[in-house]
């Protein structure tokens, strides 16, 4: 038909045509990425001497402090997405540990890690009940449930572990009896081969082996159950029919809603999701140390919410942010100072190489500023040969606002984040 | 009006051959708080035909059509397709009985691609995957839609995502559609292009019911027209049977005013002088891209230089650039003598510019805030507002109820919130304050978009006057009566550059509409051809054919 | 409102952590059972919250003192301004006050030698150590968690210069050092990795963490804290590899003021437990450090005699 | 007019007694399940809560709660969400005890200056939020829940004895304020009432004035009701955030004044923490009023007071905790639900006088 030359031609101004909608990278970019991002590493491993940075077993302890924080932040990605802000992490994140030690030191790890879910969910479905039903302000919600969440885990503490068969076993108002162990996994044979090829210091190779060894040996279940989800999350949001409800929700529920979807329900299963995530990584941190303590938390459900803000409310990024403050955290705390000065190092090259980068794509201003954050933390590196004690417990953060910072943010935020929906209010 | 029957009488007046009416609504009364949106209502449509609704703003319209697609339920009445009674909870059981509905605003989420906006709630069908895919890519083939799957919909220009709307409804197997003003931000070629897409699916046995203010089109395109006016039935007619006046005041249900006769008053003082603006901005991905691009115009005191364009042509990146909400790269703004081009915004309407933006509900008001706040909105530094550094609430109270008064806004009070009025009236709100502050210039972005006819009328007056008094004023509009009706002098804007100028006394709407599309450019005076029958076209907005004028709600994304 | 009777008993306000801490207020409530039911008292505990303040711990003592409880202790160091303070409107009613000095007439200051307890722990682990590297976790780095990594280093270092100490707090100011048993573990992961084979934490409930990870090791041993944490029931998995603990006495004082009111002779004034009165010790049990007994005792010999003196400040 | 103050009585009073009652309801549900009698609680805590001591305690502690809740209102305004209150009271704090303490001016001047430095540290430390989110574009949330632990570690390096500290048995803190140097004292026959509530009193009136009769304030509640509208009306936005990012960070470090000034003289590593977060909660009780957020602080210290009094009772003193957590979300509710029912009617009478208006209007044009 004679229209469809048309209306080609009333194309919007300048809005070159785009065609795969979104640019993506390919997986050989993404392969050539992550070998360049290991090459730098070797480099300064080796430059710095720091073994630390890419030892096995700095790789497994930042995937173990990674894992709940990335939890946690999936389980936001999951509310976000439905277009409901998730603040009240933290307290799902509670009710995760509180359940998860409850029942795991009666039933086992397994039978507690389950438990961490429910008890999760149950606070994400209280979330639902308040901002989907009530329709109170997402926020406001949020912080009652961690207020609620924390008040009612040390209320019922009391009960439930500082008396009878708990006390017995150890138990107290604080803290429940032993979580038995889950065991861990490793790929069999690869471990001691890829131990070997660590041992020997080689470049690159060594630490190739030393990141696939973290990765492959030891691991914990939890970790590997951690990992499934997330790439189960892409699936479930990007390649399925739920997924795309759910995801419409957040995006524009009015016209879900005029196409048959029961925009309530989905967004109470988003966050019955959330939730039972955050409280999965409530359970990690019970399994992993054997024990629930109250308190035991200490903010990880927020530093979640940052890290799917930072990841852009995706899977992939989420799990990058998270990894990226697990590293630096078990840099931090596995090596202390030296390790985090070497950090200094990365950090130079990384920005350096990304000042180039944009003066290539003629982002002047950009550029400049990332050069001169690299020449100051060279010129920092370079002068100095330790970090003080005092100064690497902010390592994580630090890194994180810098991180945000000097990369530009182009933040794709589903659209109706945060806004209260009503059926049939708006049009 | 001898075609005329009363509704009640009508409904089995045109029996269809092939048995039951496709749709029949009968004694459909819907009220809410406080208003009864439908009442009474009986309607018989006939398969394999357009049936067009028309009737005023908030006539009932589209809760009658949400009732028939499942999202209202109605408090009396029965819905009847093909001859079978059925109730509707939810527009899914619509959908289900082969009804689909284009809305009155976009129903489309911008982060989504076409694909997953067409297959939303439909996953059954073909999955959503590549059978989905090939089969939007059939569909667009068939009726000529042009439709890529995999584009991101904050991409699509306003007659794309019209397009997306329908594909939407097609690729549920609709039998049965409804159109609430698909019309109203087309240009005259779009329009055509869709009511040729109307016919085929006509001719395919679809029915299509259809809603539009421009009773030119209606006129056109429908095979029976029902007239609702404060929530019934008052009339069924034939198109052949009535004039659009005549269809007007069955509208109204009387008399529209008659014309009044053009003055210019036009002066060689210019009043904002434009030159070479240049701006460039960024996308949602980080690309850079040209939406100004060397734009130069005058405007004097007491002239409305109006420009037309297809929505997205950069209309309202100029709009910002001049108000100060976007910073040009390069070029000048001056405004009564003085330069303008990087002043703060506020500066600028200290300076004497007016704004009725285009978006009102999200530029030119504080929705939560009661209207007396929202008089204060955009003029805190001015008087009665304030004084020093304080806001003097009484008087801006007082200014606010003779700004009701005078403009006659709806409302029971000043107390109430902006957002409890109906759009209208909170347009009217929005032109009383802009021009209480005796602007240079006012900039006026489809002042009148989903505005009632009565209302129009009043707004038009209103920019009239101000202009015989030496108001400059820069009209945007996609209603291009409105744009020939009240400009001196037209500009035309395509991709960022204003790439025509014509002589509104001397040209129609359909050769503004071809200019659009960037199909013609320069002077468009010397297209004699339609000289003649242009001769009556120019007072377009207050003639009786104007309720076309009357278009009804803006379109939002 | 002075009653200054005691017929109503011991009032007894916890820290944070509470009656079953596993640490120094588990032990404060030992002392108090046990001379509760010697004497046959009544009593009162009293917990405190997380982020209190001044006032909240004052009317915390003062509605002990004012219902005439007699003596009244506040156990642990965060009481210290406040059982100062309080202690002035009631001067009949014998205060106590854990890990603080005394600065009024009827209070009295119990404050246990850390340090002293940690520099035999410092010894055992020169000593026992395979590696030549040992390693101190603190969970919050204040003072009290720095007198405990005073000795300890001090220890270690006098008794085998060349053995290398790795210390690390996990928190500079956040009490939830206290708490944090994943980074602890982390922490303890790291020195394990770089060599250390033996590993003291003082860091409250994250304790748990490090231990474990410590049990995790062949031949690598932990040291516990306050209490004798071979036998905390919730630590039973890894008894096996708790080396020894640098114990507080905090039951043995608690008795001691308790006693001393029922005696009619008010303790007042500041009471050190240093080493030589067992205030402070190093637990034996499980008998892993039988071996090196006798460089302990002469150790503490020499800390009594006053031949070492240990400091208590890093 | 009558009709409109009626529905604002209602929304302000019918919500707040909803709201208590169904977190009484609850509570006593709860208190009941651990097998307690929960009239007899309530009863400990009206007894205790209103002795003349409990009233004296619970005016100081409210202090330092209003003035956390009042520093994130100025945010939440202006839809901000700056959870880093918590993190600049207590960086302001810390500076202005270690300006404080190295100083011997005479208080009329030493007092204020400490204020300020204190106002000025938390402004900065909010300040680089604001920056960074209108620069760089990060949220606001991040930066802020950031600079909270960051916060922690700058006062960790300099709370050092050798650095800003001395050590002080278990203690470490900054040297001690002069005594000229220390806020007066409203002394009572039970007490004192910290003289610093005179400030808090003075913030909330300055609060409430500033943005509601101020032209700046005017425009702060523009920015927070819609930023597109604002920026069109010629709000520079940008600038607006950072301004009130900065406001809210100088009036959060005024939290910790009463208690530098007024209790410890210095700061100390047993300063109180976390008041940031009971801020969030308090605001959101107060729906950012000033007098809204003083009663939530005032609810707030009277439940925290009542709290060790039911543990001397026997009750466990966790439920006050619980009680905290279902009255926020007992008063958030109950809040929307009258303001649902408020919107409704609203409508309701706009439409009927707006029918009304149409049915005039139909008998002029019928006559
Ligand atoms: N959800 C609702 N709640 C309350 N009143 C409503 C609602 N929707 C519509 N109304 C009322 O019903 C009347 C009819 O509205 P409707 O949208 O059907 O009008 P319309 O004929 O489509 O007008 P327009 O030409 O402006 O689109 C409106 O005047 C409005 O007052
Ligand atoms: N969901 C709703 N609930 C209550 N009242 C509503 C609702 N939707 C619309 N209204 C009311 O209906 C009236 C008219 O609404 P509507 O949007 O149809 O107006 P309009 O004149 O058609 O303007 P517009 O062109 O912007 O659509 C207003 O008073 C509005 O407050
Ligand atoms: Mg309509
Ligand atoms: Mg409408």
């Amino acid at each position: 038909m004679s229209t469809v030359t048309k209306t080609g031609a009333v194309a919007p101004a300048g809005r070159p045509p785009v065609d795969g909608g979104k640019r993506r990278l390919g997986l050989p970019q993404v392969l050539l990425l992550i070998a360049a991002g290991l090459l730098l590493l070797s480099a300064v491993r080796a430059l710095t001497d720091t073994t630390n940075l890419t030892a096995s077993a700095q790789i497994g302890g930042a995937l173990a402090l990674a894992v709940p924080i990335g939890l946690a932040g999936l389980g936001g990605l999951w509310a976000e997405r439905s277009g409901v802000i998730n603040i009240g992490l933290e307290g799902m994140m509670i009710l995760g540990t509180f359940f998860a030690g409850w029942i795991g030191w009666q039933h086992g790890p397994w039978a507690g890690a389950l438990a961490g879910v429910i008890g999760g969910a149950l606070g994400g479905l209280v979330h639902a009940m308040a901002t989907v039903t009530f329709g109170v302000d997402h926020i406001v919600s949020g912080v009652a449930i961690n207020i609620l969440a924390l008040g009612t885990t040390q209320y019922l503490a009391k009960i439930f572990f500082a008396d009878g068969d708990a006390l017995a076993a150890g138990g107290t108002d604080k803290q429940s009896p032993q979580v038995d162990d889950m065991h861990t996994f490793s790929v069999p044979g690869l471990s001691d081969w890829l131990g070997d090829l660590e041992e020997k210091h080689w470049f690159f190779v060594s630490d190739t082996a030393g990141i696939l060894g973290g990765l492959t040996n030891d691991v914990s279940y939890l970790i590997l159950v951690a990992a499934a989800l997330f790439v189960l999350t892409y699936y479930v949001l990007w390649r399925s029919a739920f997924g795309l409800r759910l995801r419409s929700c957040g995006e524009n529920p009015v016209a879900a809603e005029s196409l048959g979807v029961n925009v309530y329900l989905y967004k109470y299963a988003a966050l019955a999701v959330s939730g039972a995530l955050a409280g999965l990584g409530g359970a990690f941190l019970v399994t992993f140390t054997h024990i629930y303590l109250e308190g035991q938390t200490g903010g990880r459900g927020y530093i979640g919410l940052a890290s799917m803000i930072f990841g852009n409310w995706r899977p992939g990024g989420t799990a990058m942010a998270a990894g990226l403050f697990g590293f630096t955290d078990s840099l931090q705390l596995r090596g202390g100072g030296e390790a985090v000065h070497a950090l200094f190092l990365l950090l130079a090259v990384l920005l350096a190489v990304y000042a180039v980068w944009k003066y290539v794509r003629g982002g002047t201003r950009a550029a400049i500023a990332a050069g001169v954050s690299a020449v100051l933390l060279g010129a920092l590196y370079a002068t100095t040969d330790t970090v003080p004690r005092e100064v690497v417990e902010a390592t994580p953060y630090v890194t994180t606002l810098v991180v945000l910072a000097v990369f530009a943010q182009r933040l794709r935020v589903p659209k109706w984040i945060g806004k209260r929906y009503r059926r049939g209010e708006s049009t | 009006m001898c075609a005329i029957t009363a509704p009640s009488s009508s409904s089995t007046a045109a029996d269809p051959p092939a048995g039951a009416a496709a749709v029949e609504l009968h004694g459909i009364t819907k009220r809410f708080p406080g208003v009864v949106a439908n009442h009474n209502i009986d309607i018989t449509v006939r398969r394999g035909t357009v049936h067009a609704l028309v009737g005023e703003n908030g006539a009932g319209k589209s809760t009658l059509m949400k009732i028939l697609y499942g999202m209202q339920k109605p408090d009396e009445g029965t819905i009847t397709l093909d001859g079978t009674q059925v109730t509707f909870a939810s527009p899914a059981d619509a959908i289900a009985r082969g009804i689909g509905m284009v809305h009155q605003h976009f129903m489309l989420a911008d982060n989504l691609t076409v694909l997953e906006n067409t297959v939303l709630g439909s996953e059954k069908l073909h999955g959503i995957g590549d059978a989905a895919r090939a089969k939007i890519r059939e569909l667009s083939e068939a009726y000529g839609l042009g439709i890529r799957p995999d584009v991101l919909v904050e991409d699509l220009g306003v007659a794309d995502r019209q397009r997306v709307e329908i594909l939407k409804v097609l690729y549920r197997g609709a039998r049965t559609l409804i159109l609430d003003e698909p019309t109203a931000v087309l240009v005259p070629q779009e329009v055509d292009a869709l009511f040729d897409n109307l016919r085929g699916l006509k001719a395919e046995g679809l029915t299509v019911l259809f809603i539009s203010h421009k009773l030119g089109e209606v006129l056109a395109v429908a095979d029976d027209i029902t007239v609702i006016r404060r929530g019934t039935t008052v009339a069924s007619v034939k198109p052949a049977d009535v004039t659009s006046k005549q269809l007007a005041e069955l509208m109204v249900g009387s008399e529209l005013p008659t014309p009044e006769t053009r003055e210019s008053t036009v002066t060689d003082i210019p009043m904002l002088r434009v030159g070479d603006l240049h701006l460039t901005a960024v996308d949602a991905d980080g690309v850079p891209r040209e939406v100004l691009d060397r734009i130069s115009f005058t405007i004097h005191k007491g002239e409305v230089l109006g420009i037309a364009g297809v929505e997205g042509n950069g209309q309202s990146e100029l709009v910002e650039a001049i108000m100060g909400l976007r910073d040009p790269d390069d070029g000048s703004i001056v405004l009564d003598g003085a330069d303008i081009s990087h002043a703060a915004t506020r500066k600028r309407r200290e300076s004497g510019i007016g704004y009725i933006p285009e978006d009102r509900q999200r530029h030119g008001l504080l929705l939560e805030a009661p209207l007396w706040e929202n008089r204060i909105l955009g003029h805190t530094t001015e008087r009665p507002n304030s004084r020093g550094m304080l806001i003097d609430a009484a008087a801006a109270r007082k200014d606010t109820k003779r700004i009701v008064e005078e403009y006659d806004v709806r409302t029971p009070g000043i107390d109430v919130t902006a957002a409890s009025l109906s759009g209208g009236n909170q347009q009217k709100l929005i032109v009383g304050r802009e021009m209480s502050h005796q602007p240079k210039l006012l900039i006026a972005a489809h002042p009148t978009r989903g505005v009632d006819v009565g209302a129009q009328a009043d707004i038009w007056e209103q920019i009239r006057e101000a202009r015989r008094e030496g108001l400059a004023v820069l009209l945007i509009s996609a209603d291009l009566d409105e744009l020939i009706g009240l400009s001196d002098t037209l500009r035309v804007m395509y991709r960022g550059r204003l790439v025509a100028d014509a002589d509104p006394a001397a040209i129609t709407p359909e050769e503004l509409g071809s200019a659009m599309t960037g199909a013609a450019s320069g002077h468009l005076e010397d297209d004699t051809a339609a000289r003649d029958a242009v001769v009556d076209k120019p007072a377009a907005p207050d003639t009786p054919g104007a309720a076309d004028g009357g278009q009804g709600g803006g379109r939002t994304r | 409102s002075d009653s200054g009777s005691s017929d109503k008993g011991v009032g007894l306000a916890f820290d944070v952590g509470g009656r079953s801490d596993a640490s120094f207020n588990e032990s404060a409530a030992r002392g108090y059972d046990k001379a509760k039911k010697e004497f046959d008292l009544g009593g009162k505990e009293l917990t405190a919250r997380d982020g209190e303040t001044e006032a909240d711990r004052e009317q915390r003592l003062t509605s002990l003192a004012e219902a005439g409880y007699n003596p009244v202790i506040g156990v642990g160091f965060a009481y210290g301004k406040s059982v100062n303070k309080v202690a002035k409107d009631f001067p009949d009613t014998t205060f106590a006050v854990i890990d603080e000095a005394s600065q009024a007439k009827n209070v009295a200051g119990v404050t246990f030698a850390e340090h002293e307890g940690s520099y035999l722990a410092g010894v055992a682990a020169a000593l026992k150590t395979k590696t030549g590297k040992v390693g101190f976790i603190g969970g919050v780095h204040n003072n009290l968690i720095k007198k405990f990594e005073a000795g300890f280093v001090q220890g270690v270092k006098d008794t085998k210069p060349d053995t290398e100490i790795d210390v690390k707090y996990l928190y500079e100011t956040d009490i939830k050092g206290f708490q944090d048993p994943l980074r602890a573990k982390s922490s303890a992961e790291g020195m394990l990795d770089s060599g250390s084979d033996i590993i003291y934490s003082a860091a409250g409930l994250s304790g748990t963490g490090s231990i474990e990870a410590v049990a995790a090791q062949d031949g690598a041993w932990a040291i516990g804290v306050d209490s004798d944490q071979f036998r905390d029931k919730a630590l039973a998995d890894y008894k096996d590899s708790i080396m020894t603990s640098v114990v507080k006495n905090v039951d043995v004082a608690v008795y001691d003021v308790i006693k001393s009111v029922e005696d009619g002779k008010p303790l007042t004034g500041d009471t050190a437990f240093a080493l030589k009165d067992d205030g402070v010790s190093l637990a034996t049990s499980g008998g892993f450090i039988e071996d090196v007994q006798g460089e302990i005792d002469a150790a503490k010999q020499k800390i009594a005699d006053g031949e070492i003196k240990v400091s208590d400040t890093p | 007019m009558k009709r409109l103050d009626r529905d604002k009585l209602i929304t302000a009073v019918g919500a707040p007694v909803l709201a208590v009652f169904a977190a009484l309801v609850l509570t006593s549900v709860i208190i009941l399940i651990s097998g307690k009698d929960p009239f007899r609680a309530y009863q400990v805590m009206i007894e205790f809560g209103t002795t003349d001591r409990s009233a004296i305690y619970i005016v100081n502690k409210s202090t330092m709660f209003f003035l956390s809740a009042l520093a994130v209102a100025i945010g939440f305004r202006m839809n901000l969400f700056n959870i880093g209150v918590d993190g600049q009271y207590r960086i302001a704090a810390f500076f202005a005890a270690a300006v404080g303490g190295a100083l011997s001016l005479p208080g009329i001047i030493q007092i204020p200056l400490i204020i300020l430095v204190a106002m000025g540290v938390g402004a900065i430390w909010a300040g680089i939020a604001g920056v960074l989110r209108t620069t760089r574009g990060v949220s606001e949330v991040i930066t802020t829940i950031m600079l909270n632990s960051i916060a922690g570690a700058v006062i960790g390096y300099y709370l050092t004895a050798g650095r800003l500290g001395e050590k002080d048995g278990n203690l470490t803190h900054t040297p001690n304020l002069p005594s000229s140097s220390r806020i007066f004292m409203i002394e009572t026959s039970v007490g004192d009432i910290n003289g610093f509530v005179v400030f808090a009193v003075l913030a909330g009136v300055l609060y409430w004035f500033i943005l509601n009769r101020t032209r700046f304030g005017f425009d702060l509640r523009s920015v927070g009701q819609s930023e597109t509208a604002a920026a069109a009306s010629g709000v520079d936005v940008k600038r607006m955030i950072v301004t009130s990012m900065v406001l809210s960070g100088a009036v959060a470090g005024l939290v910790g004044m009463p208690t530098l000034l007024g209790e410890s003289y210095n700061y100390g590593t047993d300063f109180p923490l976390g008041v940031g977060f009971t801020g969030i909660a308090i605001a959101l009780l107060g729906r950012n009023h000033p007098v809204g957020i003083a009663l939530g602080a005032l609810l707030w210290a009277f439940l925290e007071r009542t709290g060790t009094q039911l543990e001397f009772e026997g009750y466990d003193q966790k439920i006050v905790e619980v009680i905290k957590g279902i009255i926020v979300l007992c008063v958030v509710i109950a809040y929307e639900v009258v303001r649902r029912w408020a919107l409704r009617d609203q409508q309701r009478r706009v439409g009927e006088e707006l029918a009304q208006a149409r049915k005039t209007e139909k008998a002029e044009v019928g006559a």
